[in-house]
């Protein structure tokens, strides 16, 4: 078995949970207003009490568990923290060391962060924004509706048509940002761990494929991308 | 919803003025000591079925009063009624009792168990 | 409602908005679903307040998305960000005005994180100049495009062809302003009006004639929650977000939803389609829906931009109904005629019931 | 020739010091800024746990204070206070300048101002009421909305100003758990058929027969315990108050409506106590109370010689406790003024 190693301490070294986490006296205010607690099995007061308990067994589990992955990061909590946490930051440096650890693969939730990798990451080193939408239509979104396919049916001349700079040089919407503009944000994601935790989740994920049986290629064409973004086991909110 | 390849989430608030407290009521009317909880805990934690089962007489008094019955019905049936949380209590619940009446209850209104 | 309560709010919570030389960094959610909106605001700014705005061409996301979606380190985010102050700098500007909600709020945490923990910002200087060789100065004066507008609210309303009044009726418009979560709720102070009860829509609808609602989930996120909307099995809990506020606000018979965040405005829309889809219920009056606008679309409509130049002609949920309330007036054969040539043959109106 | 002692403040502790002052054969001055002496407890109907009326306390104060030898001065801020040899130096707002051998400070506490804690509304929705706005109604027999219209289900809400970094205020009020009990108890009298709820963290129910009270409130009056810190409130069409708290011991959000909120206000260091803390250079605690040159063994003296503190203006206290304060800080200045060579 592997030996538990002192997870609170890692967390400590994100600025995030310094900033997020002082004594929480369990007063559930966070909770009362969490859109997610108001839909999941989800209680962010909960999760901050296990935390601050520094149970390294405990952090571990939630670190492999669906419960770190319901928050929508909204911050509604920090603005009513009687004691100044913020329970969200605490969320997102969990979330950050579960991928770095590779125990987001062990839960349903947690393994769709492949899906924002390779669609939203994908876009950002792409083309340098996190949504680049030419081509993505009703399959993936169907509730973007028949509006969407008309959008995307029309794209270059609709966008033109309302002053964008669509693919063009200079600024303006959409515009093609220049190669040395994007080598730079790509050393930036080298220089700064973004490249690192890209890798971590590509590795991680290659293996639960595997350990699924799923195939998984490149892209998002593929059996383990299919099922990590449309599988819910329903277990996560009232079914009732 | 095939569809979208989604379905609406439902709320899962405790939303009181919709619940109905007519359980909670029934047993408050006849076993008086309900009323004083205080949600210390100490039934649960000598209990011998919540030890070894998800069961928890303090949360079910809670969801009783709230009137959120349906987890209280699914659960009430493990009580063994051995009694060990009636003489632990410091306020004098008999707690023993409000399971009895509880599930008294659960038989004669099936509709408010929900 | 006592009215003085909360102007009395309002009062403590006034930002300081820099006047002009303004430096302009895009969002891309809004660039991608209502491109229209921010060619609107460049369009008022220039030509219409006389504002010096600058955008520099090689500036990109802040990565708040992928931030916020937790595949992208803060770290890396922070340096990302420290490369957009740097261009703003070399650009000779120091009022940044971001167009994107997420970015506003990102910039501002970071720019806390900063001043708590001055290492944090040398460490993101050293990365930057070893990824970049950039250096930067920090922004003099961080305010959101919508905080602007609302600064220039009585200028606008001033050169304005409609206001938000019902024709018919002489009635104010009722209207929903909906603010973006990391507006203010993560540094109320920054915000107009705070995080409790924003006045930086609010303001504008009042100067423009209409009418704010307050109904109980007013302050409810709408539920994009990155992860939650952009993953296909989670959506329910986005869609569900959004059916809540509907719910809610449906008995005070609202005529439209105004927005700050590039993101809310097109849940709100789409999911107002979905919920009529799945269980044919609507919220607006007559069984129609609520139209909901971005602040820039209704700016430029007071001002008597053509409706089909702001780009309504994107949203899922007609507009129409609120463009009749007020009588602007439109061509509603030009709504998807693009070089002439109507593209949208079988266009049906959705939203409406029978 | 009798030693003259100034106090300022004429609530509970201001009279109940001046009163002992004056039986132990002093000259006292008592200042007051309003108009008439008895500080907040004008203010209140019954006081807990008992349910006396509070004007056999105030009657008990007017007593002891209405004695030769005892001048009170209403309609008087002091502002400053200044060491002048073995005398102070004492002014009020237009100038006035008094002298004294030693000084009490009872400058009490202000309710902190429920209209800070923005998400609750007070202020802004009709019927967001705070502990004193009811005691006013407790007072007058009608217990009513807005409108005029009887509520029937009444939320009280617990620690407003009190455990709260956001409005800087991290201490426990302490008496406000009390209060809320007593406050439902007295509302299920006036009101019968209504129902109570009580949103609290922890119950605080620290004096004596306080617990006794909350049990009679469970067992007797039936009101209810959530235990959850309201996170907000807002105004339905019908005008009915949503609330939003966990119940925490049910570990699910709870949403609700009520006809009525009552802001359980907490205590916080009285402005006029602020003003002269900066103007005298008397010391503060983080928690913006005097701060005492000792806790334990001394809490009525401050960092000046020959200047006391009695009562709320270093803490929060129930009259009980503030009586007791009172008398010992008598206690302090006989002390005091015995050594003294003036």
């Amino acid at each position: 078995m592997q030996e538990t190693r002192n997870y609170h301490e890692m967390l400590m070294q994100d600025i995030r949970f310094e900033e997020g986490l002082n004594a929480c006296m369990n007063c559930g205010v966070c909770t009362a207003i969490c859109p997610a607690a108001e839909f999941y099995n989800y209680d962010p007061r909960q999760i901050v009490d296990i935390v601050q308990t520094g149970d390294n067994d405990e952090i571990e589990k939630l670190m492999k568990s669906d419960a770190i992955w319901y928050c929508g990061e909204c911050m509604s909590c920090k603005t009513r923290c009687p004691r100044g946490n913020a329970p969200g930051l605490v969320i997102m440096a969990l979330r950050g060391l579960s991928q770095d650890l590779g125990f987001f693969v062990e839960s349903e939730k947690g393994r769709q962060q492949l899906a924002l990798k390779r669609t939203v990451g994908q876009w950002i080193l792409d083309h340098g924004y996190c949504l680049y939408l030419e081509g993505v239509g009703t399959t993936m979104h169907p509730e973007q509706g028949p509006v969407w396919d008309w959008i995307q049916a029309n794209w270059k001349d609709l966008f033109k048509r309302l002053g964008a700079n669509y693919q063009g040089e200079g600024p303006g919407i959409l515009r093609k940002i220049p190669e040395e503009a994007m080598d730079e944000i790509r050393r930036i994601f080298d220089v700064t761990g973004g490249t690192a935790r890209f890798e971590k989740i590509e590795e991680a994920s290659k293996e639960k494929a595997r350990e699924m049986n799923l195939t998984l290629g490149d892209g998002i064409d593929n059996e383990y991308f299919r099922h990590i973004y449309k599988t819910n086991n329903n277990s996560h909110t009232r079914q009732k | 919803m095939e569809r979208f390849g989604f379905a609406i989430s439902k709320g899962r608030q405790i939303d009181y003025d919709a619940n109905s407290r007519h359980i909670a009521n029934y047993i408050s009317d006849r076993e008086p000591s309900f009323r004083v909880c205080i949600e210390c805990g100490c039934c649960a934690a000598t209990c011998i079925t919540g030890n070894f089962t998800s069961f928890s007489l303090r949360e079910l008094q809670i969801l009783l009063k709230r009137g959120e019955n349906e987890k209280v019905r699914e659960n009430i049936k493990k009580c063994m009624l051995c009694g060990k949380c009636t003489l632990v209590c410091p306020r004098g619940v008999n707690t023993r009792n409000v399971v009895t009446l509880a599930r008294q209850a659960f038989q004669k209104f099936p509709a408010d168990a929900v | 409602m006592k009215i003085e309560g909360k102007k009395a709010i309002w009062k403590d919570y006034q930002k300081d908005i820099a006047n002009d030389k303004f430096y302009y960094v895009r969002s891309c959610v809004r660039q991608n679903f209502f491109p229209g909106s921010e060619t609107a605001f460049l369009r008022i700014m220039r030509d219409i307040l006389k504002k010096d705005v600058y955008e520099h061409p090689c500036h990109t996301t802040c990565t708040g998305i992928g931030y916020h979606g937790d595949i992208v380190p803060v770290e890396t985010t922070m340096t990302v960000v420290a490369r957009q102050f740097a261009l703003m700098t070399e650009s000779g500007y120091e009022n940044l005005m971001p167009s994107c909600i997420t970015s506003f709020g990102l910039y501002t945490e970071i720019l806390d994180t900063w001043h708590h923990f001055p290492e944090v910002e040398e460490k993101i200087r050293k990365q930057l100049r070893k990824a970049t060789g950039r250096e930067f100065k920090t922004p003099k004066n961080l305010a959101h495009a919508s905080d602007v507008i609302y600064k220039f609210r009585k200028e606008i309303g001033a050169k304005a062809q409609y206001r938000l009044i019902n024709k018919n009726t002489g009635e104010p418009l009722k209207v929903v302003d909906h603010i973006g979560c990391h507006y203010s709720k993560m540094f109320p102070s920054k915000g107009v009006g705070g995080a409790e009860y924003p006045y930086v829509l609010a303001g504008m609808v009042e100067e423009w004639g209409g009418q704010v609602i307050d109904y109980p989930e007013r302050r409810h996120c709408c539920g994009f929650g990155f992860r939650q909307y952009l993953v296909q099995a989670n959506r329910g809990f986005s869609i569900a977000c959004s059916k809540e506020k509907f719910e809610s606000m449906k008995p005070f018979m609202p005529d439209m939803i105004i927005t700050n965040c590039p993101g809310c405005p097109m849940f709100l829309d789409r999911w107002q389609y979905v919920i009529n889809e799945m269980e044919g219920k609507t919220y607006g009056a007559d069984g129609e829906g609520i139209p909901v606008f971005t602040y820039e679309e209704v700016a430029g409509l007071m001002l008597g931009f053509d409706p089909w130049d702001l780009g309504l002609q994107m949203h899922q949920t007609d507009c129409e109904p609120v463009l009749e309330k007020i009588g602007i007036e439109y061509d509603p054969a030009a709504k998807y005629v693009i070089n002439g040539v109507n593209t949208n043959t079988n266009a049906k109106t959705y939203l409406t019931v029978n | 020739m009798e030693k003259h002692v100034v106090v300022i403040g004429g609530g509970v502790a201001g009279m109940e010091a001046a009163g002992h002052l004056q039986k132990s054969g002093f000259r006292v001055s008592l200042f007051e800024k309003e108009e008439k002496p008895g500080g907040h407890l004008n203010d209140w109907y019954k006081l807990f746990p008992d349910r006396r009326n509070s004007s056999e306390v105030k009657e008990y104060l007017d007593k002891i204070t209405s004695e030769d030898g005892i001048k009170i001065i209403t309609g008087s801020t002091i502002e400053k206070i200044v060491p002048d040899k073995n005398q102070f130096r004492i002014s009020d707002k237009d100038g006035t300048e008094y002298s004294a051998d030693a000084v009490i400070i009872a400058t009490g506490f202000d309710l902190f101002k429920s209209a800070r804690k923005e998400e609750y509304g007070y202020g802004i929705y009709d019927n967001v009421i705070t502990s004193a706005d009811l005691e006013k109604m407790f007072r007058s027999g009608r217990i009513e909305l807005a409108d005029g219209s009887i509520p029937e289900t009444i939320g009280i809400v617990h620690c407003v100003g009190s455990r709260d970094e956001k409005v800087g205020n991290f201490y426990c009020s302490k008496l406000c758990c009390v209060t809320a009990v007593k406050q439902a108890i007295e509302i299920r009298e006036h009101l019968p058929s209504s129902k109570v709820f009580c949103f609290y963290m922890d119950m605080r129910m620290g004096g004596a027969y306080y617990e006794e009270l909350y049990r009679e409130a469970q067992e007797e009056w039936g009101v209810n315990f959530i235990r959850g810190k309201v996170s907000e409130v807002s105004e339905a069409i019908n005008n009915k108050l949503v609330i939003k708290s966990e119940d925490t011991l049910a570990g699910k959000p709870l949403k609700m409506q009520v006809d009525m909120l009552v802001l359980m206000a907490g205590m916080e260091m009285s402005e006029g106590g602020l003003k002269l803390s900066a103007s005298s250079g008397l010391n503060k605690g983080d928690n913006r109370f005097f701060s005492p040159a000792d806790h334990h063994f001394g809490s009525n003296k401050s960092n000046i010689k020959g200047i006391f503190y009695a009562g709320t203006c270093i803490m929060p206290m129930n009259i009980t406790e503030t009586i007791s304060h009172a008398r010992a800080a008598v206690s302090d200045v006989i002390d005091y003024l015995k050594d003294s060579k003036a």
